[in-house]
């Protein structure tokens, strides 16, 4: 698999109230193509600073981020916006869908910052919706008439729309009980098994199994690494325990 | 002598379809004195459970008896008034009110309630969690641990019955964290103060005298 | 039950929230002392005029008493003086009136004075003192000037006085002086003591017991009560209770009373009252809700440690009583010196003329009236986010986020705050086209009508009673035809009296004039004061009479041109000179109401007669009169003439005679037919129209003949009348323009402080949009399209509130008043119109700007 | 001065306190019902205190006869071999020194495991009554390692375990150097008896703002998950340790002694790494 996200010497220190708290100290890291790369590590480590960097969502203090060749850590915010526009898709913990608009407008609104409207994109929308299991009859609702999962699962959809190269996922299950959780997560492995590239970050250990590449943090290093093959249900006590161990060793 | 009894703990959210059961029927107690953590993942309804316990939110039914007090038929500033006197809040966001000095914020329950500041205990409190050269400053001026130590003094000056912590270490790193969870083991026990603690994380879990593990509303 | 004192923590808590986030609150002052500053300016402007109104009717009463009793005895002022109901009271003693040529026009009484009372009369010496010895006396600088006597204490001076019908000159040393007041109806002179029991004894028995009636000697008591309330009941209860004869003629100051006010004026006035009102409730209102309900997640916190409800509520009001202590002084401060600097420009041109124009009337009602009105919106602005502080459960308000509506929708009060931000701007439409409505030219149009008119001092000085009607002398017309550029002259002449026509006319008069309701509804309207009138009792007077008041005007062609002509016989709207210069036409006038409606006397076509009063007709006859027999001219034989009525005309203010009648059925004669029917005389009036180009040379000459050749003669020009409306008109605009800048900053202040709030609350909405890909520059432009939704909703209610508002409120008080000429004008929407565009533009991308200093993920994560 | 309507409401509050079953009335801002809300915590706090106290005598006894109890062991092994000793000086010359010797040296034994135990009872009951208090000073940290290496180093030699210590001069903390010591040798003691021949025990410090840490880490089995929760248990009961002698006692000194100087102990069970490690939280 080749590189598709790259970091060298990446740094990122916040100052609050004078005190500089390092958060990722000069990190090396490469993200592959195709993998559904997870990241690991205790409350505090790191690791959504870090998905938010690779990501270009926030720029990084020190260091660099390249994105194929391109490196994406010197653009303005403008520009930054634009690259995340074309290669990047988002899924939050807090799912942020717009509580004033209906899940069909939610999704088209993602839509139409890149695509121009059009009979076909509506057809992929209402495909995309049907397959991650929400009916006809949900389109025109608000958010806060939908469950948990089910406006977790639209805020995929809405971040797939524009098939990005990369889906970064932020505690995508941190909010949901363990059913809706389930949903979610086989809507993340049915991506991956079509070949998209996922970077997740998670505490939690069901969602890590679906990850076909896991790093671990802690207080802002790469403590260690364990790839595993792609996810299939059936060998899940197996697959399990190795991870089980893995982040044993990792101290978690 | 227990000083928290919850009895048969409901809380369901929206209807028929978009039914959500955070809590489904959670009896526990607290004794007097102990440090009782609560584990279970996000979404398992222990926030929700830390709300009811706390008065913080009404349960759709069951009961809440603090200080042989069932505080479910309290209703608007009364429940004010009995978490004011009661209940000590740590939050994971610390919550301090960002307008008033530290030592402010930490006598504000009391001020609240009219009463004397007790001050040798308070500056013991103070003393124990080392905030003595920190007491005139605004809390924006802290750093998180800080801020996390000045919520505790907070909750230790009052004397509440019990002090219901969420998730203290949720915005701290590790180092920060081990500090802030020695301090809450550590005062607790000095200041034979109850303390219910919820967490994500079993291992912090592991600093309390008890564990109780909840998962989808359930207590396993 | 005593309540558990927990102040320290509540001051505490209010107050460091403020100083914490210093920015808000100052927004929230500044909209409070706008506010302060709109009532105070309001109040002070309006206070002032009020009291100057008060004052200037108590200077023409001539005293500030309450009331006051007259042609008392010594025994009968001694019964009263000392009764208990009187706050104060003191008397002057009537001794004579002037009699001296020199004093023609300036009319002077003289009385002895106690100090107190000459206060109360406004002629208490400003320089020197009050007279002492015999021959000491304080006169006023008018009287001065008019006998030609330096002001200048110790100056000798002497004139003929009048005491009890005997007339002598007397000589004086001028003890003091003050300044008189050209309105009020006579100057006042101060004898001493001695001079007055020496000339004018006080009188010692009861008037009824003691016959004649000069003047000299009776004591006129002034005195006030505690307060100026019904002071009628009050003056007729003390004579009861003091027991004075109960005939006693008393004067009550109608200065209080205040006169009757037309309601449609005051309704017009509640209006105004009320939109300013609303105007400084919104300002307040908006800033202060969206505001506190940025403070909720403070208040959620409070909550979950314990503050009740009641507590933050305390917390609120605490606030915002804090903001008022600050802005509303200075608001306070700011109007009452708008109000001062207004003041002497309203006042200047204000109908009444009095010396102490212009001046600040300061009293404590005021300041605290504007200061209560402002504190009052303050708290109600504050009640509403309070309550819902109160009620706020800590989780929600923890994460406070936009109310949501039951389907999902935000519940946007679109409504409310587009109905604010366009209702400042339909104000201010409103005061514009009220302000625009003057129009200089009617209102100079019946003021002056020729270059020049030159008529009799007195004629227009409305201080005297007997006016010289035939002013214009022989010499100053002789020496006019010979001034240079002179155009036209257009003589007016007058001779008032009553008409008498014959019993066929005098039929037809009752039938189609005297029987109308109109006539019934002009007596009752003009008598509404008089307790119990019978209007029939008037009617049958008349009839009986067969006589009704009017004047006889005789005119030359360049006045009747003046005219502004009704309906004539032949149907044109134009007199035919020769036609009616032919001497058997007359022009008639009609009576009109104040409501504005009007009904001819006489109609084109119809025979009137009018008697000939050349005084070569005219006998002595006897006639008794109040018990005394009185020599009067009679014209009983003098020839009668019959004229045939050519038009009905209104003759124009500066042409006429002011006369006060129930009616003046006036008639008007070609000028060569009326000098033959009344014999020669003078001209009351002599119009002059002057070529533009030797038109200062005139002014010069005229203006020096009326001072020194002949200083019984006035003249106006129509320079002077421009020049001292034109300062009216400038008035009229500074004023406005004010009301309008401070309206529409209000207007504005609003809108941007609605765009503002509306964009921060979101600012998690727009920084997901971000992360999703939405560049800066897009989101601006979708800001800015959303501002502009705002801007066409309001730019929409405020044309077509703004247009029903000016066609029926404005166009109503407009045409009430005669120099207002009513025009729809959006003119203000014009200018704000654009502003608000600028606006629009301009905020979101501020706003937006100093949102995105933050990166994305900080404004994601904010809890 | 008082109304009689509050004089009856003091009575109240006293009957039922007396009987035990106070409740608080309302929740108001008058002062009467703060009086009741602090009159209840009293009763809480009293309650509390002599509940406390019933506990601890309560714990004391269990652990006085616990302790009694294990010295029954060592004490009738002693009379045994005692026994025996005398036996075979009894048979004179033909007596075999051998057997004498493995007596003798028996004997020694588990009068090493008594005075081990009374000691610990000593100890424990001077900590309990306070007559020997705990009294936290700024003290040297490596002074406090090198003094309870010393102590253990010859029981390790036994072993040839390797005991290694990261010398840092500069760090400080509040704690009685002689009880500490006493506990610190116990951890030291215990990481000793389960290290395999020629292990090695590592002792390492880390800093925190609030603390000061002294990691022990050895390569013997560990403590399980449960064993660890017990051992914070707040009624730790010696008894239910393995008997493997002084593991359940020494640490509940070790616990105890910490706790009295405001700081903590901390156990990372064996699963969750290879070998032990205890962690002594010293306040700075």
């Amino acid at each position: 698999m080749d590189t598709i996200l790259k970091t060298e010497k990446l740094c990122k220190s916040f100052s609050n109230a004078g005190l500089q708290q390092h958060v990722i100290k000069n990190m090396d890291l490469e993200i592959y193509e195709g993998d559904f790369t997870v990241i690991m590590g205790s409350s505090g480590s790191g690791k959504s600073t870090l998905l938010y960097a690779l990501s270009g969502m926030d720029k990084p203090t020190l260091g660099k981020v390249y994105f194929g060749n391109e490196e994406i850590s010197g653009l303005n915010n403008d520009q930054l916006a634009v690259f995340r526009r074309k290669n990047c898709g988002f899924v939050f913990q807090s799912i942020y869908l717009l509580d004033n608009m209906n899940v069909f407008d939610n999704i088209m609104t993602g839509a139409l910052v890149v695509q121009k409207n059009s009979p076909e994109l509506v057809d992929r929308v209402k495909e995309l919706l049907k397959k991650v299991g929400i009916e006809e009859d949900m389109w025109k609702k608000y958010p806060n008439q939908l469950s948990g999962g089910e406006c977790q699962r639209v805020g995929i959809v809405r971040a797939v729309i524009n098939d990005p190269k990369i889906l970064f996922a932020d505690e995508p299950t941190g909010a949901l009980n363990s059913s809706s959780g389930q949903d979610v997560l086989d809507v993340f492995t049915d991506l991956h098994k079509r070949g998209q590239s996922i970077v997740m970050v998670t505490h939690d250990i069901k969602t890590a199994l679906r990850g076909s590449r896991v790093i671990y943090l802690r207080d802002g290093g790469i403590v260690g690494e364990h790839r595993m093959q792609d996810y299939e249900a059936d060998d899940l006590a197996k697959r399990r325990e190795s991870l089980q161990n893995f982040l044993n060793e990792m101290g978690w | 002598m227990s000083i928290l009894v919850a009895e048969n703990l409901t809380k369901h959210y929206g209807q028929d379809d978009t039914l959500v059961k955070a809590l489904d029927g959670v009896s526990l107690s607290v004794e007097r004195g102990e440090f009782v953590s609560i584990i279970g993942t996000s979404g398992s309804g222990k926030s929700t459970l830390l709300h009811m316990l706390g008065g913080l939110d009404t349960p759709t039914s069951g009961t809440v008896i603090i200080d042989d007090k069932d505080i479910s038929k309290l209703k608007g500033d009364e429940l004010c008034i009995f978490r004011r006197r009661k209940i000590g809040f740590i939050f994971q966001s610390f919550n301090l009110v960002p307008s008033i000095s530290v030592y402010d914020n930490i006598i504000l329950p009391i001020q609240l309630d009219g009463k004397q500041v007790d001050k040798d205990f308070v500056s013991n409190v103070i003393e124990t969690l080392g905030l003595q050269s920190k007491l005139n400053v605004l809390p924006s001026k802290l750093s998180g641990g800080q801020q996390q130590r000045v919520a505790i003094a907070r909750a230790l000056a009052s004397k509440p019955a019990i002090i219901l912590a969420d998730e203290p270490t949720g915005n701290l790193d590790s180092k920060t964290s081990q500090d802030v969870l020695g301090l809450l083991k550590t005062t607790g026990k000095k200041f034979n103060q109850t303390m219910v603690m919820i967490t994500h994380n079993d291992e912090i879990a592991q600093m309390a005298d008890r564990t109780i593990r909840i998962e989808d509303g359930r207590i396993k | 039950m005593n309540k558990v004192n927990n102040k320290k923590a509540i001051n505490n808590l209010a107050l460091s929230g403020i100083k914490v986030n210093i920015k808000k609150y100052l927004v929230l002052i500044a909209s409070v002392i706008l506010t302060t500053l709109l009532f105070s300016s309001l109040f002070t402007v309006g206070g002032s005029m009020l009291k100057e109104i008060q004052l200037s009717t108590m200077r023409q009463v001539g005293g500030s008493y309450h009331s006051g009793f007259k042609y008392l005895c010594q025994s009968e002022y001694d019964q009263i003086k000392d009764d208990s109901e009187l706050k104060d009271i003191n008397y002057r003693i009537i001794v004579g009136i002037s009699n001296d040529k020199r004093l023609l026009k300036t009319r002077t009484e003289f009385n002895y004075f106690e100090p107190d009372n000459a206060k109360g009369c406004f002629c208490y010496p400003e320089v020197g003192k009050m007279p002492e010895k015999e021959n000491e006396i304080v006169l006023s600088d008018l009287t001065l000037k008019a006998l030609g006597v330096p002001e200048k204490v110790g100056e000798k001076l002497s004139f003929d006085m009048t005491i009890a019908d005997e007339t002598k000159t007397y000589d004086f040393v001028l003890s003091g002086y003050y300044r008189g007041d050209p309105i009020s109806m006579a100057q006042l002179g101060l004898v001493s003591k001695a001079f007055q029991e020496k000339n004018a004894p006080t009188k010692q028995k009861p008037l009824p017991e003691c016959g004649g009636n000069d003047y000299a000697g009776w004591i006129s008591a002034d005195f006030n009560f505690s307060n100026s309330f019904n002071i009628e009941k009050k003056t007729i209860a003390l004579i009861k209770r003091t027991g004075i004869r109960d005939d006693v003629e008393y004067g009550i100051n109608w200065a209080y009373v205040g006169g009757k006010i037309d309601p449609s004026m005051a309704i017009v006035c509640g209006i105004l009252l009320l939109t300013f009102f609303a105007a400084g409730y919104l300002i307040i209102y908006n800033i202060f809700y969206l505001n506190i309900i940025s403070d909720m997640q403070e208040y959620g916190l409070l909550k979950t440690i314990g503050t009740t409800g009641k507590q933050l509520k305390k917390v609120v009001i605490r606030r915002a009583s804090f903001i008022s202590v600050i802005g509303i002084p200075i608001g306070l401060i700011l109007g009452v010196g708008v109000g001062a600097l207004l003041l002497p420009i309203i006042s200047d041109e204000f109908v009444t003329v009095s010396i102490d124009k212009g001046q600040l009337h300061m009293n404590a009602w005021i300041i605290i009236g504007a200061a209560f009105f402002s504190y009052i919106t303050v708290l109600i602005s504050a009640g509403k986010p309070c309550k819902k502080a109160a009620k706020v459960s800590p989780i929600e308000a923890l994460k406070y986020t936009e109310v949501r509506g039951k389907d999902g929708k935000p519940k946007k009060k679109m409504a409310l705050v587009v109905l604010s931000l366009s209702l400042s701007i339909i104000v201010l439409i409103g005061a514009y086209a009220f302000i625009t409505g003057f129009d200089m030219d009617s209102y100079i149009g019946n003021l002056v009508i020729a270059d020049y008119s030159v008529q009799d001092a007195t004629l227009d000085n409305p201080g005297v009673y007997d006016k010289q009607t035939e002013g214009v002398n022989k010499e100053f017309l002789d020496a006019l035809e010979v001034q240079e550029g002179v155009n036209e002259i257009g003589n007016v002449y007058i001779s008032c009296g009553a008409q008498e026509f014959n019993d066929e006319t005098w039929a037809k008069f009752e039938e189609n004039f005297l029987s109308t309701e109109f006539v019934k509804k002009k007596l009752e309207n003009d008598n509404a004061s008089i307790p119990d009138y019978d209007v029939n009792v008037d009617l049958e007077y008349i009839e009986e009479s067969k006589t009704i008041e009017g004047n006889t005007y005789g005119m030359g062609e360049f006045a009747v041109n003046k005219l502004d002509v009704i309906e004539t016989i032949d149907g044109t709207d134009k007199i035919d000179w020769n036609k009616f210069n032919s001497g058997d036409y007359v022009l008639a006038i009609r009576c009109t109401q104040d409501s504005g409606e009007s009904l001819n006397y006489f109609n084109p076509g119809d025979k009137v007669q009018i008697r000939s009063h050349d005084p070569k007709y005219a006998k002595k006859v006897e006639k008794e009169f109040e018990g005394k027999i009185i020599e009067r001219e009679s014209f009983e034989d003098a020839p009668v003439k019959e004229y045939e009525v050519y038009g009905v005309v209104d003759i124009p203010f500066p042409l006429g005679m002011q006369m006060y009648y129930a009616f003046n059925c006036d008639f008007i004669l070609p000028e060569s037919e009326y000098l033959s029917l009344y014999g020669e005389r003078n001209p009351m009036r002599t119009l002059i129209d002057v070529e533009e180009s030797c038109e200062g040379k005139f002014d010069e000459w005229i203006k020096n003949y009326t001072t020194s050749v002949d200083s019984s003669l006035a003249y106006n020009s129509k320079e002077s009348v421009v020049e001292q409306y034109k300062s009216f008109g400038d008035m009229i605009a500074l004023v406005g323009t004010i009301v309008s800048v401070i309206l529409g900053l209000i207007g504005l202040l609003n809108f941007a402080n609605t765009i503002i709030t509306s964009i921060l609350v979101r600012s998690r909405e727009l920084a997901m949009l971000e992360a999703v890909g939405m560049t800066g520059k897009q989101q601006k432009m979708s800001l800015i399209k959303e501002g502009f939704v705002y801007f066409l909703w309001t730019a929409l209610v405020a044309t077509v509130l703004g247009t029903i508002l000016n066609c029926t409120l404005i166009k109503a008080l407009v045409d009430g008043i005669a120099m207002f000429t009513w025009h729809f004008t959006l003119a203000p929407l014009a200018i704000c119109l654009p502003i608000l565009c600028v606006l629009i533009l301009i905020i979101p991308v501020v706003a937006y700007n100093n949102l995105s200093k933050k990166s994305v993920v900080d404004r994601l994560r904010v809890e | 001065m008082f109304n009689n309507k509050t004089i009856a409401r003091l009575e109240e509050m006293l009957d039922a306190a007396i009987e035990g079953n106070f409740v608080e009335s309302e929740y108001d801002e008058t002062k009467i019902s703060r009086l009741e809300s602090r009159w209840k915590e009293f009763l809480g706090s009293s309650v509390l205190s002599n509940k406390n106290l019933e506990n601890e005598r309560h714990r004391l006894e269990q652990f006085i006869s616990d302790i009694s109890h294990q010295t029954k062991t060592p004490m009738t092994n002693i009379k045994m071999y005692t026994e025996l000793l005398k036996e075979e000086a009894a048979r004179g010359a033909d007596a075999s020194i051998e057997k004498i010797s493995n007596y003798a040296s028996m004997i020694e034994k588990q009068n090493t495991r008594l005075e081990f135990l009374i000691d610990s009872l000593t100890k424990l009951s001077r900590l309990e009554n306070g007559t020997l208090a705990v009294v936290p000073k700024e003290e040297q940290i490596d002074k406090l390692i090198a003094t309870s290496i010393s102590a253990i180093e010859s029981k390790a030699k036994l072993k040839n375990i390797t005991v290694t210590h990261k010398k840092d001069e500069s760090l400080k903390a509040l704690f009685d150097l002689k009880w500490t010591n006493e506990a610190l040798i116990n951890i030291l003691d215990n990481a000793v008896k389960y290290s395999p021949e020629g292990g090695a025990i590592e002792i390492y410090t880390e800093q925190f703002e609030m603390y000061q840490a002294i990691h022990v880490v050895d390569n013997g089995p560990g403590i399980s998950e449960e064993d660890t929760a017990k051992i914070f248990g707040r009624f730790y009961r010696g008894s239910e340790v393995q008997q493997e002698e002084g593991v359940g006692i020494g640490l509940y000194l070790t616990r105890e002694i910490v706790a009295k100087e405001d700081g903590y102990l901390k156990v990372v069970p064996n699963n969750k790494r290879e070998g032990g490690e205890m962690i002594v939280y010293l306040r700075r």
